[in-house]
């Protein structure tokens, strides 16, 4: 049988065991009825949650339910994950929970929820569909932003197309190969053909910071849990330069 | 050529698997004895961005990549390569564009060949441009172009493989999810499928361009897991999923070698261990000199029952020393002097254990792909294979699952030990029969985007 | 620190060496114990063309260069790390620069060990600006920057060390003329001269402020020897001549291990094997992973008996992967995980035979390193080293021919074969006294454009 | 004791012992003295080349000397280098022996031999001295070039005034850092400015082809053993561009 050593710690270390951090979520609200709502988005449990809500629904206001219960509770995850204490499946099963919450509010208030703002994503040309995007969808639509998905495989014109219709305040581009990636300078340099003035930015497999710095509006995203954060910086007016010294460094 | 199921284990333990040689051994045209007693280096050179625009750039740009790499094997002393292009976008969508690479490839180490004497071989890797979320996986036109660059290529390649992307779309939903049926339906049972589909027909081509049908890996799904699950202090996506998928891409991968692919396997396939154990085929591994394109815990371990030993890809480039692909084979050739000198010193079984134990407790990913695991993994594989995809996937993943939860070495974080039990449960619940399963997938998965049964013939 | 000869061979054979212990091992300030049991990680980023146009764009381009080597050893599980910034020429002609990119990385450091438990230590090379044909070798402005700069950054880097330069206008004339007298004047009288002056000094500032004295290299001459002479169909400088200049550059080598330096050694010196043998300090090799600078023929012996195993430099760039210096010391730490594995089995002896047979043969360059042959050289070098620097250096290059031609395994083309027979004959013929030695030099190479004696005190 | 193999085969080629070649030199004068001399720069015999050409000297002309014996005798050692049969000392060697010739003919006839036409060389201002150019140098005067020899550490306008006084057929610059490299596309912009239309061959251990093609003038050195090859084309009124097209490919 093959000899097989008892401590490897000249071998290697288990950073992981080093830095495991067990974080719980937090309690978000008083409200029995609001925190039960806010524990089944924690617990990503898309079935549990309906029915709470419905029947949260009959004694409080749609806005109530969502600004007291829904986000709160994904606000939990997002900082148990940016702790280290949660991992990605989880916060992408509470966005979902929280969608499932939100579009029954919805449909009480006849009309869909405000949200801070618009931001358009897209996976480049000739790339194939990339989890890099759905996730960057799910974080961002999780942080209260409205995500316009024009999907994998998208030509530099419609990219454009939708910046001028939607006028979002942050536009992102995904591409796993660096053939691919080569479509990016072309939008950048169309969108301030048409002066629209918005951070772009561009990350996934091949995407490098060097390459993204070469062409004005681009921002390189390393990760996609950066989003979020990009966004509310997009939000608050920061110029695409101002942000790409701030993430870029 | 029509599938033969593999019912019996081509190794008889973890223990008789070594580096360099494998049961069903391949020779290659100019004279390279792949798995036929030593380790043999395999370089993956990939244009600059740009270089694609017109054939004539990319011509140039793969005469020069593939080009240095043959001469630094002359000028250090190595004595084989193989060179593998795995094709961009533009290669296989112009089919004559494969080809042409592929001739002057051939030509260029037809030279070497008659010049030095350096044994050196051609593996063509077309691209799978079939998105499953955006095109039929049967009817579209890129699936004619994939099938039409085969023909191209097998003329004047010496190997032929690829990346196929069954099943995908439902894997990319499952993976964020932690959800093993989604994995276990898009690897397992639409992967399995598909493969059978393409190999059937990829075989056929080979053999009338008599050139060998090399083989195929899960790399668009199971690496995708592996790569999410990253290294020691990401949070994306827990290692022991990671292991699962792998666990049951090798039930999928195991189709192409049942078609009549011969090997050597395909460099990204980290389930290849468990080929090996189940099909006795030549593998091509990837581990510690991939950092180029990616980083992994296995980089030792990988290599320990490889016969070819490769870099995934590197981007051609200048370095201080010399171009990325020259450097690059350098390094994989010495690799290979390395574990070649092991052989002929008898001290094989030394270099194996020294190998695994480098890695084998680095990550549970990489504990179900040591030898011994790796075989056990394979076996409950073949020992459900006359029942179904599903059933071989499943018994393969319950193994993987079984080995790590049972190996008091294999110390898991909190989050890692919970994923598992649960993974575990809902495996041990799904239902017997893969008709009943289907249909379970059919209803649950239906409202994925971009999935369309029909791709798959359901 | 005033030099003390080593005249006792601090191993007794070859037999006795072995990767990762040294009789003399070295600890860092985070605890890396270098020499003490197992082989440790170095990693050599060079800035890009450009980023040295000012201080920010410098620190900031060593910020990210050191910064990406230093998490990726967190996120594949590399227990240590050694960084080495070699001194781009801006960095020593200001000698703040080096200290402030030392001290950025020393709180890069600090931070990983404090978050990670990542023990990392910073080696700092000032660049030796001195041209032997243009400035003085004591007095130019150009020596005052080196001594101010080895100040500077010995405050906050935890090793320094250099590649001077004396002797190399006589080397780089003798080189490309087969003259062995040249290169015996060149690298063993005035290399020894100069190696003493600088290094006395150096030593007494490392001690000043706390820092480890590592040590030089001969990579000015003796590497200029091995290029020069290439791969096996390069045909500039005969393998047998660089294989003399490597056996004449340990004993001018080990004159800094004689003045106080301590090791670790410098990576670059492929005569470390030698010094080794001689002096018991640990030493830190570089082979196959240095492919990315030069090529070489000794890619896996050069490991036999290291201590630390580095990669020479490579310019910061993008991969697939991540950057050039992640995924080089990605690729070290995995080496060093395969050597550590096989000294906790017990196979280090197995593993050393392996790394020794895979390259004794290749080359007469890599011959004379194998670790008995390097014990003999050395064993001639400290045998004569009472006498004179000349007649230490003559005896080992005698002992390196000796060894060659005597070696029937070792296979040399007629033309190499005669440009030994030839070296031997002037060795053999030349006067025995040094002070001989050096008036026939004098006259010699009196012409030799840029020689100027009073740079060595003749 | 270490155990050592007999068998490499499986672990390493000797490609050299493959390729190996053992030519010899031709005979180039049926004239007994001019062979002598001829045989004495075949040996690179620095010392007995000189008694042999002072006494042809006393029955032949300078002219002869040098074109029906040095001249002949250093080519057959740059055919044998380029078969492979020579190494490159020999060469270097032989060009010593021929310039000792060379010198003592041009004293007889009282003005320097006629040279095919000049080529300007340096090393990158910041550079040490390297080898490489001292090759060049000695090759483009074996090959009857006459060489202006700028030395190491140059700076850009010191090569470009050398370029407008010499006018020579062509200039090369050596670099063994990516540091100092960065002086040759400056050269280049400035030979451009003054509409010095001279092929600039810039090679060396940190040059690479990427580096040079990315600006006018610039053809990438691989080899030193190149030069008298690039000098002839530069010679024949080759532009830079035929030249990078046909030495770059
Ligand atoms: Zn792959
Ligand atoms: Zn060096
Ligand atoms: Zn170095």
């Amino acid at each position: 049988m093959m000899k097989v050593l008892n401590d490897f710690s000249n071998i290697f270390r288990r950073y992981d065991l080093h830095v495991e951090k067990t974080g719980q979520a937090k309690e978000v609200s008083k409200d029995p009825i609001l925190q039960d709502i806010a524990k089944f988005v924690v617990e990503g449990d898309e079935e549990g949650v309906l029915p709470v809500v419905q029947k949260a629904l009959e004694t409080k206001s749609p806005l109530e339910v969502i600004n007291d219960a829904l986000i709160p509770g994904m606000n939990e995850v997002s900082r148990l994950w940016e702790e280290g204490s949660y991992f990605l499946p989880q916060v992408i099963l509470s966005a979902d929970a929280m969608n499932v919450g939100i579009a029954e509010c919805e449909k009480k208030m006849g009309k869909s929820m405000e949200r801070k703002a618009k931001v358009v994503t897209h996976t480049a040309e000739g790339d194939i569909h990339d989890i890099g995007q759905v996730i960057v969808n799910a974080l961002l639509n999780a942080n209260g932003f409205e995500v316009i998905d024009l999907g994998s495989d998208v030509p530099v014109d419609k990219v454009v197309a939708a910046c001028r219709d939607h006028q979002p305040i942050m536009v992102t581009g995904t591409a796993l190969m660096t053939t691919t990636m080569s479509a990016f300078p072309k939008i950048a340099h169309q969108l301030k053909k048409a002066n629209l003035e918005i951070p772009f930015i561009c990350g996934g497999g091949a995407v490098a910071e060097e390459y993204v710095s070469e062409y004005d509006l681009g921002i390189w995203g390393k990760e996609a849990s950066q989003a979020p954060g990009m966004a509310e910086d997009a939000l608050a007016g920061e110029s695409w330069q101002s942000m790409r010294s701030k993430w870029n460094g | 050529m029509a599938r033969k199921k593999i019912e019996k284990m081509a190794y008889s333990s973890g223990a008789e698997m070594m580096f360099g040689t494998a049961k069903h051994p391949v020779k290659t045209s100019r004279g390279i004895h792949i798995g036929g007693g030593f380790v043999h280096p395999e370089v993956v050179p990939h244009p600059r961005a740009g270089s694609e625009k017109t054939k004539k750039t990319l011509l140039r740009e793969y005469e020069r990549a593939n080009g240095d790499a043959l001469e630094r094997m002359v000028i250090v002393g190595h004595p084989t390569l193989i060179v593998e292009n795995e094709h961009v976008f533009q290669m296989t969508h112009n089919p004559t564009w494969g080809g042409e690479i592929a001739a002057q490839t051939a030509r260029q180490m037809d030279d070497c060949l008659d010049k030095y004497g350096l044994k050196a071989a051609y593996r063509s890797t077309p691209a799978d441009l079939r998105k499953p979320d955006m095109h039929h996986m049967r009817e579209s036109d890129y699936t004619h172009e994939i099938i039409e660059s085969f023909k191209q290529v097998s003329k004047y390649a010496d190997i032929i493989s690829i990346e196929s992307m069954g099943g995908k779309e439902i894997f990319d939903h499952a993976i964020i999810r932690n959800d093993i049926t989604g994995i276990l339906f898009g690897i397992g049972v639409l992967g399995a499928i598909d493969m059978e589909w393409m190999w059937d027909q990829i075989v056929d081509i080979a053999k009338s361009n008599n050139c060998i049908p090399g083989g195929d890996t899960n790399c668009s799904e199971a690496n995708t897991a592996m790569f999410m699950a990253g290294g020691m202090v990401s949070k994306d996506v827990p290692h022991v999923m990671a292991a699962l998928a792998r666990a049951i891409s090798a039930s999928r991968t195991l189709v192409a070698y049942e078609c009549g692919a011969t090997g050597p396997t395909k460099d990204c396939a980290y389930e290849d261990p468990i080929i090996k154990a189940m099909s006795g085929v030549p593998i091509s591994t990837e581990g510690k000199i991939s950092a180029c394109a990616h980083s992994d815990l296995a980089g030792n371990l990988i290599a320990a029952v490889c016969d070819v030993w490769s870099n995934e890809a590197v981007e051609y480039h200048d370095m201080f020393g010399a171009t990325t692909t020259s450097v690059f084979a350098e390094i994989l050739g010495y690799d290979c002097a390395m574990f070649n000198s092991a052989i002929e010193l008898g001290y094989q079984e030394q270099m194996k254990e020294i190998l695994v134990n480098s890695d084998m407790y680095r990550d549970s990913h990489s504990l179900i792909l040591a030898p011994d695991n790796a075989w056990e993994i394979g076996n409950a594989i073949i020992g459900n294979r006359g029942d179904s995809n599903y059933a071989s996937g499943r018994a393969g993943a319950i193994k993987a699952g079984q080995i790590i939860l049972g190996d008091s070495k294999m110390k898991l974080t909190q989050l890692e030990k919970k994923a598992l039990e649960n993974a575990m449960k809902d495996l041990e619940g799904l239902p017997d029969s893969e008709g009943d399963f289907i249909q379970m997938c059919l209803d649950k998965y239906k409202n994925v985007k971009g999935f369309n049964p029909d791709s798959y013939g359901l």
